[in-house]
């Protein structure tokens, strides 16, 4: 994801901003802004932890987000 | 089962590229009467492959377009149909929209709206996250009136809502949207074979086939934030 | 020459018939998407024969449907072509409306709009006269993108508006109205011949009038009262 | 055109509200409500007067509304 994209993203719970903590970053040269390739969105309000993996921010709230059962 | 668990399962056996090739012959046209502006931001929800924002980037000069879904998975491959960085992808739920008030001018979804757990609360939200003046085209095949998707749920473990046509602009207006418009966008594109070849697998007769196609279509609803 | 003088000849030599017969084609369509409710109060602006409020009645539970024109004659034959007492013709300038604030819940007009004397006045009039969240349908042929239109005004004595589409949308977000869809609806049904009967006399290539019907057909622009 | 119009009709002038005098109804026994054939809308507030022919309210401005020139 561009980081942007916090402009207008917020917590999927209370609608708070969200804070970018341990980004690590595409190294393209051709990019016109930074590309967070992984790294964790941090809840303003309610601390609440939202993953990126792979480029792709998971925003799903957190009792949705556990992995698949067996 | 879980939206997670039902479409990553589709996501990974490329049901997602399938539904483009279908929906496509009804959602460019849906797409086409977008009033958009460049530079517009844009939410495709449950956006499957993706193909919709990046039809609207290619087409509308879009300013940036995000897709949302709940399947990770659909989330992963929309991302590898794109090198646009003005496109991006995440995994979410349309009954908790992750965007701030006021931050998107048009939100488009096609044949996702109904698999909403609490679709009043999604319209709630939608109405919430759109600037004044911003558009919602939310279009559907499986809706009361095309008796012929009534079946439909019975292969789906997500829990669907068959709306009718008036209940569809009951419930836009009830969470606070205008109505402009509610339209059948016929598919003139799916291939009808000859009277002789009915029965088929999937229809028992041609004018099923012909009223699903060509008559019903896709519902299309556009709400206009006031 | 004025509105009057031009339309009353029109409408005595009968060509507001048609006129409807043409239009039909695309207005059908416009008209089917409109999202009428039950008891709803409608206007046709530049009404001609009148044709499509008598429509709206008999397929949109409309409940009132009022036509007017600048033409008296335009405005007595459409009262002679119905005797449904719940549409009701007048004559008046789309510069004047003779309407009350929030009165009306959709205004329609099809190749009409572009007569207006100031349109943007025009804009602001039905701005005024619909009520939150009403719409208004412009439907017109006459337009920049149309190049087959373009001839038009030297056959016409009355100023016409050429406007592009971002100039519709432009002016109608100018009047305080949101913009809810623009798209163009193709004419599937006036008749072109084969490629042996081109030059005809209005048409110099069998493409032009592809292009002019089934291409560029009629340019919807639907505006939505906050 | 029904009385009932009157209701949302306005002056073009200034939308202030019509008067209706003179009237003239048809004599329809189906009509659930009165039909006027003739009359004459004046406005409550500038006085100009508007005429109602054939059952046709013309509500042109009044300097649109003069006969065709010759
Ligand atoms: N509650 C929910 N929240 C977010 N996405 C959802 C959802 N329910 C269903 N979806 C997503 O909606 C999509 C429906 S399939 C339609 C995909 C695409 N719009 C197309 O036209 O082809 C799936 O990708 C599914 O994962
Ligand atoms: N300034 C104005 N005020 C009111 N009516 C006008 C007008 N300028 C043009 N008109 C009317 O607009 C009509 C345009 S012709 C279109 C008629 C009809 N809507 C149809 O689709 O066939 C004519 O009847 C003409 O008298």
């Amino acid at each position: 994801m561009k980081e942007s994209l916090l402009e207008i993203l917020r917590c999927p719970l209370d609608k708070h901003e969200l804070e970018l903590e341990d980004a690590e970053y595409a190294d393209d040269e051709d990019a016109d802004e930074d590309e967070v390739v992984s790294g964790t969105l941090v809840c303003t309000e309610c601390g609440e932890r939202y993953p990126i993996e792979d480029g792709i921010p998971n925003l799903l709230p957190p009792d949705m987000r556990e992995e698949t059962p067996a | 089962m879980s939206v997670r668990e039902e479409f990553d399962d589709w996501a990974t056996s490329g049901r997602d590229k399938g539904m483009e090739d279908r929906h496509w012959n009804t959602a460019k046209h849906a797409l086409a009467r977008m009033p958009v502006e460049p530079g517009d931001t844009i939410l495709d929800l449950g956006c499957g492959s993706g193909y919709a924002g990046r039809a609207l980037r290619d087409n509308a000069e879009a300013g940036r377009v995000y897709g949302l879904d709940g399947s990770p998975e659909m989330a992963r491959n929309a991302t590898e149909y794109t090198d646009d960085s003005d496109v991006g992808y995440l995994v979410g739920d349309f009954d908790s929209l992750p965007f701030a008030d006021d931050s998107i001018d048009h939100v488009w979804s096609m044949e996702a709206f109904y698999y909403a757990a609490d679709p009043h609360n999604t319209l709630e939200e939608i109405a919430r996250i759109l600037r004044p003046g911003g558009t919602f085209y939310c279009a559907v095949n499986y809706y009361e009136e095309n008796v012929h998707s009534h079946e439909w749920q019975e292969s789906i473990d997500v829990e669907m809502t068959r709306w009718d046509r008036e209940e569809y602009r009951r419930a836009f207006r009830e969470a606070g949207l205008r109505v402009a418009e509610q339209d059948n966008i016929p598919d003139r594109e799916t291939t009808i074979p000859d009277a002789s070849a009915f029965p088929t697998e999937d229809w028992d007769t041609r004018e099923d086939m012909v009223e699903r196609y060509r008559e019903y279509g896709t519902l299309l609803t556009v709400g206009v934030a006031p």
